[in-house]
């Protein structure tokens, strides 16, 4: 389970802004969000991946490992990848 | 057609053949590999290039290397004192006056030939004294620092 | 860059007979600072390029308390105000060397060579007019002498006729009671190119309180150099205030015909006339009321 | 004049926070460092671009026989020498890159997007030859309506660049194209009710010139492609691996193929990150069998590397009386450049990053216009919206007649508060940032005198993470040679070379850094988003407590007694009897036992976050509009200065840059889309005589993320003095700028026009 805050462009399909979801990593939330929302994944995801425009933040870390493990009070975000100078 | 020319870099007298178009730094750099002065524009606006040309700072990028005929040339390899650094290296090095150290040679040259003219030289006299070198890293706070701390260690070896 | 044929001689008729033999593909190197960058950048092209700094002549710098300054065409400008007698006598002509570039620029960079250039930006030029300055030009049928308000032509264009040669400028005495002042404005303090310049030069009366001669140059502002004449003129016979100064402003500002361009708005530049004429007045009367330039 | 602020208790330290003199300084000052340039490889040729002389055509032709007929030329390469790439694109840890944008910026395809666009490229036996030559390229062109100002690129009817440039949205993508490459959206609370409930709503537009980075080293490379068909590229560049990738996926091979040696670099600030030369000098060594040096003019890093976007923004803030920030609204279009991925989406993020904002919007585009690509500019995207926010900021502090640090501190961001973009802070240190400026004697100094004006603003950048490799090897001396793949832009061999001397308990001079090539080092991102002192800072931590496990273990062997028996305690390795430095073990270890070398391989979590704070006090020219900056205070929260000479120097140029964008630097265009000032003469970066010192404020709240607590500090210090500087311009001359650059002719423009509105 974990707490999953749906990118405002993407609340056409899921309706609401925050969504709890089942799952032990953030590929199986991202399934699981699937299969309640269709149209869901191949907007985040790329050839099965992540997409390379997009990075996670899990529990407010950044990260692009979608095998990351989440807890039921584990907070999702699908932002976009950033680069610094 | 190749030009011979006969002059003195830090201290020894050296020959080159050049083309008329070769300016003196791409001579010192690709020619004799005192690769110490950069080049930063090429056109006289960043000072990287600065050298000392008959006992005056120019930019070696606005200089052919053919009026080098005779001239008496320093550059950055010509600074420091057989294994002791000139003050000036040593206190750009302890101030942290420089980051990516591209313009540091031509600042150190631009800034040895302004305490040879001025040793005790007011923050607004190095500042207007440095105005033609550019540095993009340091917002040159630690570079007059260090150029004031110079003159200090200078003035108290003269003293 | 093309390659080009390089020759210093060491005699002015060596020079002008090799510039004329080449004509118009000959370019004159004195301190290179335009020269160089404008070859690099092919907004000139050159088959033989003539440095003069080996001809004696052309790198004489005299001067005599009182006397008229001879200025060899390769004279820098570090040499100029490195010379406290010189800054003492001709101010704005100090003014102006001093800001051309860095110190790695005056170091090179000749008076002779940014008249040459003509450039309406050039700092060295109004001061040059406002001193009435003459130049000395030699060429493959003889010497003529040209006031320097006469010189430049258009922008990058002057009166020197292929193989001639700026041999030297002088500077006549200036008289008791006279000042001086260059300014320009340039977004940074240095190293950059002047928006709009003006040299002012001025003869006091002997209480120093009202003017009795005024010339007013501007640079940047036209083709050319110019003088505001409408405003130099008058300014003759008002007094030392900077009301005046601000009157004499606005006047000049109508002999200004300046272009936009990405260092400033046609409007912006006039407007700058304005202001840099007002300065450069008061600093002029200034500095003749401090004695600075007491020359006899 | 240079402060330290420690807002909590300060662990002890031996060499961190010293400040030892940088390992390649003497290197630096002595002219003996070897910065690309420098190199000379046997029998090196030299290459060199023909480039647009167009803001926007078609291609009709190349030509390339008469400069091949030349004596001394070499070779030609034009984009048909590039594989030909679809769209297929790769986190590069520093953003999205599309490789077949990459590679047709590389040499243009089809179409020339900008002026100084690459067309085809020479080489030859010298570099006067090469240009000479690379005027003999025959391009005939189809001149196509141009467009450089992104509002413009935005209209249905603008010139479109790409002719299936379909927006990239999670939304819906539209059916047409457009110049719009993409468009985000981040949105917290419910923004009608926020405006609602505020008192004092304020809504302003902003308009940001592009700037470029400026740093003194042009882009240089040298490529050479064995007949093994293995490429060595030397160049310049903030990350050797990220190049190798670069190269390897437009010239599709594998990256196993290419070494890429980085060498000193003359300053990059997000700008040497992206390829240029190098895949052409590397098809034009393949070419002609021999090294191949390229190295661009000044011109040409102008009109063709990558500067950052110039903007247009509208934000909308709403407060109540007692001064709470209740509700934001930013709208945000960056042009891009010729191609997408202009730092939209960070600048998006960054927009509202200082403030807790219960109810807020941002949406962003992405626009491609007729100019050079953007890239990275420290704090990339943050320095226009900030101008933006913070200029807005100090207008509802001055219209609620509230002191401006004191607006501030009642909305800044901490610990726990939720971001528009969504993620929590964890500990951050913005409220000590402004706490430490109001308490500065810059502050507490009363400003006086006409035409004069004193600004504050506030600034915010990520610390990326991002992976890092170090090797550390154990010498024979006791001392350690440090091996990473940080390129070292600024005196990161020193902070990494101090950490893992704290680690070790030695000092930092018995660290030997190296940075190698990509074939001798594990992989290791971008020297850039502040990440190198704190990620890679990391992996030399880890190596450190690697050669502390296995010191520990030769010990034991050594002193043939058990390794718990052993404690470590400030590089003291100790049984009950015997004690040893950690030199003198090294030493005993090295003769004897098997060769000790520590391994630190992290992929850093990036949660952490940089605030700073700067104070700016200036006078205007009433009669040019000219404005002197009198006195500067940059403050920044480093989380902990390993280097403080180096934290402040980072404080200090980054202030200085951000002063350079706020008055005088911008690419001036005229009518046909060509910039006008491509040179360092009239691009006007500051000289030292345009400036006062600059005093720093060092605010330590440790990063809970780094054993040593530091944050990334390179890219913060830009921000704050755009609106800073606006800010203190409203106080000299009551006039509100909303344009950067506030250069002379502008704000004399104003002042003119205030006078006779007065």
């Amino acid at each position: 389970m974990a707490i999953v805050f749906i990118p405002p462009q993407l609340r056409k399909l899921t309706g609401a802004a925050e969504i709890e979801i089942e799952g032990g990593t953030v590929r199986e939330v991202i399934e699981h969000m699937e299969q309640r929302f269709p149209g869901v994944k191949e907007r985040l995801f790329t050839d099965g991946q992540l997409s390379p425009m997009l990075q996670l933040s899990v529990d407010h870390r950044m990260t692009r490992v979608v095998s990351t493990k989440v807890l039921p009070t584990t907070e999702i975000h699908f932002l976009p990848v950033i680069g610094g100078g | 057609m190749k030009t011979h020319v006969t002059t003195t870099i830090n201290g020894e007298s050296v020959e080159f053949l050049c083309q008329p178009r070769q300016s003196l730094l791409e001579v010192l750099r690709d020619e004799l590999s005192l690769t110490g002065c950069k080049e930063g524009c090429n056109n006289g606006n960043c000072g990287a290039c600065t050298v000392m040309l008959n006992g005056s700072p120019v930019d070696s990028c606005l200089v052919l290397a053919v009026e080098a005929e005779e001239a008496t040339i320093e550059t950055i390899e010509g600074v420091a004192d057989k294994g002791h650094l000139h003050p000036l290296q040593q206190c750009f090095l302890e101030g942290a006056a420089l980051q990516c150290g591209i313009c540091t040679p031509g600042f150190i040259m631009a800034a040895k030939a302004l305490l040879e003219k001025n040793p005790q030289p007011t923050e607004e006299e190095i500042r207007f004294g440095l105005a033609g070198n550019l540095c993009r890293c340091t917002g040159y706070d630690k570079i007059v620092r260090a150029v004031q701390a110079a003159a200090e260690l200078q003035k108290e070896s003269v003293s | 860059m093309i390659d080009f044929e390089y020759t210093a001689p060491t005699h002015l008729d060596a020079a002008i007979k090799q510039l004329a033999a080449t004509g118009e593909k000959a370019q004159v190197l004195a301190g290179g600072t335009d020269i160089i960058v404008q070859l690099q950048e092919g907004h000139r092209s050159a088959e033989l390029v003539v440095d003069i700094k080996k001809i004696p002549e052309l790198t004489q710098f005299e001067y005599c308390d009182g006397e008229e300054l001879k200025l060899g065409a390769g004279v820098t400008c570090q040499q100029i105000y490195d010379d406290p007698k010189v800054a003492a006598a001709f101010p704005a002509l100090t003014d102006a060397v001093r800001i051309i570039g860095g110190w790695q620029i005056q170091s090179r960079a000749s008076v002779g060579g940014n008249l040459c250039n003509s450039s309406p930006a050039a700092d060295s030029i109004a001061p040059l007019i406002a001193y009435n300055a003459l130049a000395h030009i030699a060429g493959p049928n003889g010497r003529r002498t040209v006031p320097v308000d006469q010189f430049c032509t258009a922008p990058g264009r002057n009166i020197l006729e292929d193989g001639e040669l700026l041999v030297t400028l002088t500077l006549p005495r200036q008289g008791p009671f006279n000042g001086s002042a260059y300014q320009r404005f340039i977004p940074r303090n240095e190293m950059d190119i002047a928006v709009a310049g003006a040299g002012s030069w001025v003869r006091l009366d002997e209480s120093g309180n009202h003017i009795k001669d005024a010339k007013i140059v501007l640079s940047a502002v036209a083709p050319i150099p110019v003088i505001a004449e409408e405003a130099s003129q008058w300014l003759i016979g008002k007094a030392v205030s900077e009301a005046n100064f601000a009157e004499a402003g606005e006047l000049a500002r109508r002999a200004a015909s300046p272009i936009d361009d990405m260092r400033g708005t046609a409007e912006y530049r006039t407007h700058l006339v304005g202001v840099l004429t007002r300065r450069t007045l008061a600093k002029a009367c200034e500095r003749v009321q401090q004695g600075s330039s007491k020359v006899l | 004049m240079s402060t330290d602020t420690t807002t909590e208790t300060p662990k002890e330290y031996k060499v961190i926070g010293t400040r030892p003199i940088r390992h390649d300084g003497a290197d630096k000052v002595t002219g003996k460092a070897v910065y690309t340039s420098d190199l000379h490889v046997p029998n090196m040729a030299f290459g060199a671009f023909i480039r647009s002389p167009h803001a926007h055509a078609r291609i009709i032709s190349v030509d390339t026989s008469d400069a091949e007929n030349m004596p001394g030329v070499l070779a030609t390469c034009t984009s048909a020498d590039l594989p030909s790439l679809w769209d297929k694109g790769d986190n590069l840890g520093e953003g999205y890159v599309n490789y077949a944008h990459l590679s047709g910026n590389i040499l243009a395809r089809g179409k020339a997007l900008y002026k100084g666009h690459a067309i085809a490229a020479v080489a030859a036996t010298s570099t006067h030859l090469a240009e000479e030559a690379a005027k003999r390229i025959k391009v005939e062109y189809e001149p196509l309506l141009a467009t450089t100002w992104v509002v413009d690129a935005m209209q249905k009817n603008a010139p479109l660049l790409h002719d299936k440039l379909i927006t990239h949205t999670l939304d819906d993508e539209p059916a047409k194209p457009s110049n719009i490459a993409e468009h985000v959206r981040f949105e917290k609370g419910n923004i009608e009710e926020g405006f609602a409930a505020a008192d004092v709503v304020i809504e302003r537009e902003f308009k940001t010139s592009t700037i470029h980075q400026g740093y003194i080293e042009s882009h240089v490379s040298v490529a050479l492609w064995n007949e093994d068909g293995r490429l060595k590229i030397w160049t310049a560049t903030q990350g050797s691996f990220a190049t190798r990738q670069q190269v390897a996926a437009v010239l599709e091979m594998p990256v196993s193929q290419v070494t890429v040696t980085p060498c000193e670099i003359g300053g990059g600030f997000g700008g040497k990150i992206s390829i240029y030369e190098q895949p052409v000098a590397a098809i034009l060594s393949r070419k002609c069998g021999r090294p191949i040096k390229i190295a661009m003019r000044r011109d040409e890093v102008f009109e063709a590397t990558g500067p950052t976007p110039g903007s247009f923004i509208r934000v909308k803030l709403g407060a109540t009386k007692d001064g709470k920030l209740n509700a934001a609204e930013a709208w945000v279009a960056f042009d891009a450049g010729a191609y997408p991925g202009g730092f939209i989406a960070p600048g998006c993020m960054c927009a509202l990053s200082c403030y807790d904002i219960p109810h807020a919007t941002v949406d962003g585009f992405d626009v491609v216009l007729n100019k050079p690509k953007t890239q990275a500019y420290r704090a990339p995207g943050s320095t226009h919206v900030a101008f933006a926010v913070e200029s807005v900021i100090d207008e509802l502090a001055t219209e609620l007649k509230i002191d401006p640090i004191d607006f501030r501190l009642n909305n800044a961001a901490k610990e726990g508060t939720r971001r528009v973009d969504g993620p929590v802070y964890p500990r951050v240190g913005l409220v000590e940032c402004l706490q430490a400026i109001q308490n500065s004697d810059h502050w507490k100094s009363p400003l006086t005198g006409p035409n004069r004006g004193r600004g504050v603003a506030c600034g915010f950048w990520f610390n990326a993470g991002l992976k890092s490799s170090v090797a550390a090897n154990v010498n024979a001396d006791g001392t350690v040679t440090l091996i990473e793949g940080s390129t070292d832009i600024g005196g990161t061999r020193t902070s990494l070379a101090m950490q893992l001397a704290e680690t070790l308990g030695i000092n930092a001079e018995d660290v030997i850094p190296q940075v190698v090539d990509t074939d001798s080092v594990g992989f290791t991102d971008v020297t850039g988003g502040s990440r190198v002192t704190f990620a890679t800072g990391l992996a030399t931590y880890e190596a450190g407590l690697d050669i502390q496990r296995q010191l520990v273990k030769q010990a034991a062997k050594l002193w043939e007694c058990d390794s718990e028996d052993i404690t470590v305690t400030d590089g003291t390795y100790q049984t009950k009897d015997k004690s040893l430095s950690f030199k003198e073990l090294a030493v005993q270890v090295s003769a004897s036992n098997e060769p000790i070398v520590g391994r630190g391989a992290v992929d850093a979590p990036n949660a952490s976050n940089a605030f700073g704070a700067h104070i700016v006090d200036l006078e205007v020219d009433p009669d040019t509009g000219k404005v002197t900056i009198l006195r500067y205070t940059a403050c920044q929260d480093a989380g902990k200065a390993i280097h403080p000479s180096y934290v402040e120097g980072q404080m200090q140029g980054g202030a200085v840059q951000g002063i350079g964008w706020a008055l005088n630097e911008e690419y001036f265009y005229d009518d046909h889309g060509h910039m006008r000032n491509a040179s360092f003469l009239d691009y006007r970066m500051p000289t030292c005589y345009d400036l006062p010192m600059i005093d720093t404020i060092i605010v330590e709240v440790a990063n809970p993320d780094h054993p040593y607590g530091v944050r990334g500090v390179g890219e913060v210090p830009i921000v704050p003095p755009p609106p800073a500087i606006a800010s203190a311009m409203h106080q000299a001359t009551g006039i509100r700028f909303y344009e950067l650059p506030m250069s002379p002719p502008k704000v004399w423009k104003a002042m003119m026009t205030k006078n006779t509105e007065d």
